[in-house]
């Protein structure tokens, strides 16, 4: 198969109708792909796609750390905390792509325009910073309703946008003097400082951008001159591009079999994402009989057939799209316990505990939804059908698009029993994940899909949050996953990792330097890679 | 066809479409689910989330919210979808084209392989190529567009690969200035010949998996409707005169056999506008069917009723200019209608 | 009349018909022989199935395209053989045998003018001929049937027109290449009595005066007797009579042909006559008159 | 078949509908093809290798296998025999053609028969909902309730079967209308026939067999439609088999993994045509017969 599809690669070329051998200029084209759609927007990026964009279009005054948990200055050179306020100190002399200076009015305008708008980051500051003010032009500080020590993190979500190019594009809306905010302009346009300037903007096809010369850091020195980000390609299309040579990086979410077809074509390597930042759980609703009864949730963590799932993942000896897990948080993250057992199924167990359990298992429906978007999950979804069927259950399978599941899951009621879903750390710090996911005081979302309603775990996470010293933040955490994992609130299925499948001719250095990698989503920086030919 | 009957025409159009907009709207408004939660994203506070309903009326009754919609449409609002964050109408006006382009370029497809089978077919009746017509026409009828999309895409984009499997232009091809929004014309507009024939190339494989269906429809019904045109007199007569079978069958049989055809192809160009659902998800066409699928997917409400709206609305018109065209071609609607 | 020694334009020899498939055929025509001189006007006399419209329509080679037609025996037309259909008799079609209908309006295409349609059967005469030559010519021979305004009529479509108009074009149409042989089916039955009468009488006029032999095919003896030299009678696949229309009126020897004859209606035209049943009379052989046989076989 | 000689058995109805239909060799063809689906449908526990692969998973040692001896056509990502789900996915396509067709010919034999017979208001009203329903391409109205509503079997035919009646109101409403004018009709009017006895006994009859040729056309449209919902997600649940996901599955896999999509693709080919060439050959056969 494999010889005879690069046979046939080559008869593409030759037969190629001569009009399209459009002879390539200079220019280097990055191409790579996500799934839809591209928000450009900073005050409404949340997903994937747009993480990368903000990475690269806009900057913002921390990223995340290179090689480790934390945050390195980006757009700020240093700040001082007195754990209730933050002043940062900017760099002076970085230009936005309309040529005006970056200021700290920007930084206090973008913040307001982000908690405005509502949509996005925001609920990361909205409710936890009284005010943000310009003390001078590159000075700006932030004031907290109260101490919390994650705020720093949360600043890598907080891209900077030109205010004057915003207001000059602003339309009639409900912000008063600042009409829309600029909503319907920044949806196909940028007001940025990053090192690429978006060309053109379909949110449903693709993003193109360019270069921005006067970018403040510079580039590496074969850099791609123009970026084209492209959504919603099927995977046989990714596939059949990339080993035709017409596409660099393909996304994360090809099935392994892709995968490995691919992997195994000349001029093709595998790079990981392995940040340690991304959980993949599933969600048990502990407000729901049966599931509302510790025993019963257990017994499922034991019957989840882990080395199976794993199996599922692997792409070849030396990498798998999973690795497994030993609590609720990732590898990456401050409070990762190694000395914790891995899972391992246990049917034995998993009977033990169904007997302490205070339901008849044979009475008890569990409905397991499978997030359509993401294929590779339904044979996951199918697997616990299968093992959980054998503890006397019965299962029900429900494909259901991401955008019901997110819905569903607010309400108790309505939430599947189980359901599968990749959780990420937002920001380098655990509090980004475990507060989101297991704190009674948050509105249900769906990162808390198992309406997990304890005093201990409550308390544990304030302390996190109001504490400050690290070494002190990290045995809270330590104690925090311990706990969390004997009350079984989801079954930590294994902790993704992403494989990206890119041409040999690509170097990507926060993927390939073990150095240099940082949080999962913020590793695909255009400025640093190089193309060569 | 004359101003009043095209008036007519029009008229129960709208009436119909009335009702297209009240159906969906209801469809839409009965669904589970909180339209403002889904709106706002998974972080929203509750507060966040009535604010949204009050402003968007869902707290109100069905007839209230219906004429609230009625009254945005006037203003030529569908509302902003979710799944784009962006209005309604801007996606439709930035879809709508290569939806539009593929159906037509189909159709053109359709027409141009579908009629001459048909013929074909007619012509040798009783004989090989009449069997084999029938035969592929037949199958062309019986598998869906997607099972073409997939099928097509295995044989041409991979096992032999010779075409494009995905978009509308290759990726080293400059996208012209949008004019129309239509490829194929912006292209041209733009004076750049080879990406006029990329976008072309580009369709092949969509555009044809597009218009098997049709084809097939249309081969059967020219057949059938030429067999019946053959034995009429008037055929007989120009075989006695002398006429060349070729004209007879591309002429003078083949212009009374298009008439009843041509209505049921105005049929079948709608149904592609409802199948091109299925070939853009195969070659990830940047369409309004495949936003269609996605908005459906997502239950993103304003876009939905906008997307059907907006594609009811376009086989309605198609109706309408079938109607007209038939009247064009039939000259005894058009005589008629020049003497009332 | 015309010297009966005038060449036959048209010579049908022992012409066996079979309808179906290879393996199961119905014979429609059991063996018939006919044959009519340069002009010379001869009426093939039957009912309706009796084979006379297949004997016509086989003589210009339109059924022999069909897998479903098998003709046997011989048809020599202007000096070729056309018992198989072919090229030879196709490209004759038009030119040198033209046919006329029983029902005009329908005989002409309801989705062209006349015009179009004209000029297609001028080109069958003349295949270079071009659009302005050939209006001219068409206005021509529609002035020639009495059509008061040509350019109008051309410009018409069938369904404009009276039957009786259209009638005009179609004779106009069917002498407009001077053909050698005219085969008139059954012409003008669906048209009222006078029209029929009058556009009959016009056929007559204008193929007498350009020498064009007819062979007109009729269940109407009234007609036959005005318009007819000679009379072949057909019953079921079967030639039963052959004589000079004087002869066969005064003298009618097989008991089908008088049997048909009893049953003309007593006004000329106006429907089917009333035939008698069938009769194992009807099938005594073939009675042929004095100075009416066939012409020699000769081979060219 | 009815010998050309033998007057008894040409005299009994319909045979030469029969002949007809047999006389044509696509026609049984369709039909032996309709046969042996519904046989291997009806008989799908025993006549497939693997009846415990209809399951959420099979065998996890052959995920994705090309097709070799013992999966003869392949198994799919869950390692489960594709000629297992083939089979299943056709006993579950025409059960759902079945069950749609099931409600949509009443409903709009009725809706039809009402509109046509009663006239004025009544058929103004009707055929103008009809109208509504039929100014939608199909599909879309179909993927548009099915939006709303949960993927489930139910629902999957609901969605169809809400766009399906309009078709058969529009033919029965032809028919009526034509036969409404009729002689018999009148009589049955002035002797003072009761409306459902005019409808049902006197009118219906005459449309009995366009109904009946749809309905066989349709077991292979609806399949269709059935699929094609299922391949944009919208259809039946997994791990049920069915058709339409079994390719929108497999096409994820292509080219290497081509026999994913392929054989399902072909199976709904199979499906389609046959009962095509058995509703032609029916139609054929109703006008031999008159």
């Amino acid at each position: 198969m494999r010889l005879r599809a690069r046979a046939l690669a080559s008869a593409f070329v030759l037969a190629s109708p001569l009009w399209l051998a459009v002879p390539s200029f200079a220019e280097r084209v990055l191409r790579l792909d996500e799934s839809p759609i591209g928000e450009i927007d900073p005050a409404k990026a949340t997903d994937y796609a747009d993480t990368v964009l903000m990475s690269n279009i806009y900057d913002t005054l921390v990223y995340p750390k290179a090689g480790g948990p934390g945050v390195e200055p980006l757009l700020a050179t240093e700040w001082t905390t007195d754990g209730n306020s933050y002043t940062f100190k900017l760099k002076d002399g970085v230009k936005f792509h309309s040529g005006n200076p970056l200021t700290a009015d920007d930084v206090v305008f973008s913040l307001n325009r982000m908690i405005a708008m509502g949509q996005g980051f925001s609920s990361l500051f909205a409710g936890r910073v009284e005010k943000a003010e310009a003390i001078d032009p590159l000075t700006v500080k932030f004031t907290l309703t109260e101490p919390y020590a994650p705020f720093l993190a949360a600043l890598v979500r907080l891209p900077v946008v030109d205010a004057k190019t915003v207001m000059a594009n602003k339309a009639d809306g409900k912000h008063g003097e600042f009409g829309d905010y600029g909503e319907a302009w920044m949806s196909s346009h940028d007001a940025g400082s990053g090192a690429y300037k978006v060309e053109s903007q379909n949110p449903q096809s693709e993003t193109v951008m360019v270069k921005f010369p006067d970018y403040f850091l510079g580039f590496a020195e074969n850099a791609p001159d123009k970026v084209r980000y492209r959504y919603g390609l099927e995977a046989p299309t990714v596939r059949a591009l990339m080993s035709r040579g017409e596409h660099d990086i393909a996304d994360l979410w090809l099935p392994p079999e892709v995968i490995r077809s691919l992997a195994a074509e000349k001029g093709i390597k595998l790079d990981t994402e392995a940040g340690g930042s991304t959980g993949e759980y599933i969600k048990l609703n502990t407000a729901r009989a049966p599931l509302d009864d510790v025993h019963c949730r257990l017994a499922l963590t034991y019957a989840f057939d882990y080395g199976t799932t794993l199996k599922i993942l692997t792409i070849n000896g030396e990498r798998a799209q999973g690795i497994p897990m030993k609590g609720p948080l990732p590898s990456g993250l401050l409070g990762y316990d190694k000395d914790l057992p891995d899972y391992k199924q246990d049917m034995d167990k998993a009977k033990e505990e169904l007997a302490k359990c205070k339901y008849d298992p044979k009475t008890s429906p569990i409905d397991i939804a499978w997030i359509a978007e993401v294929p590779a999950r339904e044979r996951i979804a199918l697997l616990m059908q299968a093992q959980f069927s054998k503890l006397g259950f019965p299962v029900k399978v429900i494909k259901t698009p991401w955008a019901l599941v997110s819905e569903q899951v607010t309400k108790p009621e309505t939430a599947p029993h189980a359901v599968e879903i990749a959780v990420a750390a937002v920001t380098p710090d655990p509090d980004s994940l475990l507060y989101n996911m297991y704190s009674s005081k948050v509105p249900p979302t769906w990162m808390s899909a198992e309406h997990l309603k304890d005093a201990k775990v409550d308390e544990l996470l304030e302390a996190g949050r109001t504490e400050t010293d690290q070494g002190k933040r990290e045995t809270i955490y330590k104690e925090l996953n311990k706990t969390l994992r004997d009350l079984a609130p989801a079954i930590n299925a294994y902790e993704f990792t992403g494989v990206y499948v890119a041409r040999d001719a690509v170097a990507i250095p926060k993927l390939e330097d073990k150095s240099k990698q940082t949080l999962d989503n913020f590793n695909l920086v255009f400025r640093e890679m190089s193309i060569t030919e | 066809m004359n101003w009043t009957s095209i008036g007519k025409r029009l008229g129960a159009a709208l009436v119909v479409m009335i009702g297209i907009s009240m159906l969906i709207f209801a469809i839409a408004r009965v669904m589970p689910g909180d339209p403002a939660r889904i709106a706002l994203g998974p972080n929203a506070t509750a507060e966040q989330v009535a604010a949204l309903r009050a402003e968007r009326h869902l707290d109100a009754p069905l007839p209230v919210q219906y004429f609230e919609f009625l009254k945005a449409l006037s203003r030529g609002d569908l509302g902003k979808s979710l799944y784009t964050n962006r209005p309604v109408t801007t996606d439709i006006a930035q879809f709508l084209p290569a939806t539009l382009e593929l159906c037509i370029v189909s159709a053109i497809v359709m027409v141009l392989l579908g009629l001459p089978i048909g013929i074909l077919s007619a012509h040798f009746r009783g004989r090989m190529p009449d069997h084999l017509g029938r035969l592929v026409a037949l199958i062309a009828v019986c598998t869906p567009a997607f099972v073409w999309g997939v099928i097509l895409q295995l044989f041409f984009g991979y096992f032999w690969p010779i075409f494009p499997i995905e978009g509308q232009l290759m990726q080293s091809t400059p996208v012209p200035p949008h004019v129309t929004g239509f490829l194929l014309i912006d292209t041209l507009v733009a004076g750049n010949g080879a990406a006029f024939l990329d976008a072309l190339y580009h369709l092949v494989l969509p555009a044809t998996a597009l218009a098997m269906s049709g084809l097939g429809q249309c081969a059967r019904l020219t057949r059938s409707n030429m067999i019946e045109v053959y034995d009429k007199p008037y055929v007989e007569m120009e075989r006695a005169y002398g006429f060349r079978p070729f004209r007879i069958a591309t002429r003078y049989a083949f212009r009374p056999a298009f008439i009843p055809t041509l209505t049921i192809l105005g049929l079948e160009f709608a149904a592609m506008l409802g199948n091109a659902f299925l070939v853009e998800k195969v070659f990830g066409w940047p369409g309004l069917s495949r936003y269609g699928v996605e908005v459906i997917i997502r239950k993103d409400l304003d876009a939905i009723v906008g997307t059907v709206l907006i594609i009811a609305a376009a086989f309605l018109i198609m109706n309408i200019l079938v109607d007209i065209l038939v009247g064009v071609v039939n000259p005894r609607i058009r005589l008629a209608a020049g003497r009332g | 009349m015309l010297a009966p020694s005038a060449e036959p334009v048209l010579t049908i020899r022992d012409l066996r018909l079979g309808f179906g498939t290879r393996r199961h055929q119905t014979e429609v025509l059991h063996g018939i022989s006919l044959h009519v001189r340069a002009g010379e006007k001869v009426a093939l006399v039957g009912e309706s199935g009796s084979g006379k419209s297949v004997t016509a329509r086989l003589a210009m080679g339109l059924l022999q395209e069909s897998p479903r037609t098998h003709a046997i025996g011989s048809i020599r037309f202007d000096g070729i053989e056309a018992i198989s259909g072919g090229r030879e008799i196709a490209r004759r079609r038009g030119n040198r045998v033209a046919m006329i209908f029983q029902d005009p309006t329908s005989a002409l295409n309801p989705t062209f003018r006349i015009r179009g349609q004209f000029r297609d059967v001028l080109r069958s005469g003349d295949r270079s001929i071009r659009d302005d030559e050939a209006d001219r010519r068409a206005e021509a021979a529609l002035a020639e049937v009495s059509i008061p305004d040509p350019k109008r009529a051309l410009d018409s479509y069938a369904f404009q027109l009276s039957g009786g108009m259209n009638q005009r074009v179609m004779i106009a149409m069917a002498l407009a290449n001077r053909p050698a042989l005219l085969m008139a089916d059954e012409p003008g039955t669906a048209l009222d009595v006078t029209v029929q009468a009058q556009t009959l009488g016009l056929m007559h006029e204008l193929t007498e005066r350009r020498g064009t032999a007819v062979l007109l095919i009729s269940h109407n003896l009234g007609v036959v007797r005005e318009f007819a030299d000679r009379v072949y009678v057909i019953y079921r696949g079967r030639m039963v009579e052959h004589g000079t229309t004087a002869q066969l009126f005064r003298d009618p020897r097989h008991p089908y042909t008088r049997a048909l004859l009893a049953a003309i209606p007593k006004i000329s035209g106006g429907g089917l006559p009333d035939l008698p049943e069938r009769s194992p009379d009807f099938d005594q052989p073939m009675v042929v008159h004095e100075g009416c046989g066939e012409p020699a076989e000769r081979r060219s | 078949m009815s010998e050309p000689g033998s007057p008894v058995v040409a005299r009994r109805g319909g045979s030469r509908a029969v002949a007809a239909f047999v006389g044509n060799p696509l026609s049984v063809l369709g039909l032996a093809i309709v046969v042996v689906i519904v046989l291997l449908a009806v008989f799908a526990d025993f006549v497939t290798p693997f009846p415990d692969h209809v399951g959420p998973i099979g065998d996890f040692a052959a995920m994705s296998a090309p097709p070799a001896s013992p999966y003869m056509l392949g198994t799919d990502a869950m390692g489960r025999d594709l000629f297992t789900r083939i089979v299943y996915g056709y006993r579950l396509s025409l059960i759902m053609a079945v069950v749609v067709l099931a409600i949509a010919t009443p409903v709009g034999v009725i809706v039809g028969l009402v509109a046509g017979y009663k006239g004025g208001w009544t058929d103004y009203i009707l055929m103008r909902i009809t109208d509504v329903f039929l100014a939608v391409p199909p599909l879309v109205l179909a993927m548009a309730i099915m939006g709303f509503l949960e993927p489930t079997l139910m629902n999957g035919m609901l969605a169809i079967t809400a766009m399906w009646w309009p078709w058969y109101a529009r033919l029965v409403y032809n028919v009526t209308r034509a036969e409404a004018q009729e002689g018999y009709v009148l009589a049955a009017e002035t002797v003072g026939a009761s409306t459902l006895h005019i409808l049902f006994r006197e009118i219906l009859p005459n449309c009995w067999p366009s109904i009946l040729t749809k309905m066989t056309l349709d077991v292979g449209f609806v399949i269709l439609m059935a699929s094609s919902l299922s391949f944009l997600g919208l259809g039946v649940q997994p791990p049920t088999p069915d058709l339409g996901s079994m390719v929108a599955e497999g096409a994820k896999y292509m080219p290497d993994g081509w026999w994913l999509s392929l054989w399902p693709a072909l199976a709904i080919l199979l499906v389609v045509l046959g009962f095509n060439l058995v509703g032609d050959g029916l139609r054929e056969a109703f006008e031999a017969e008159n």
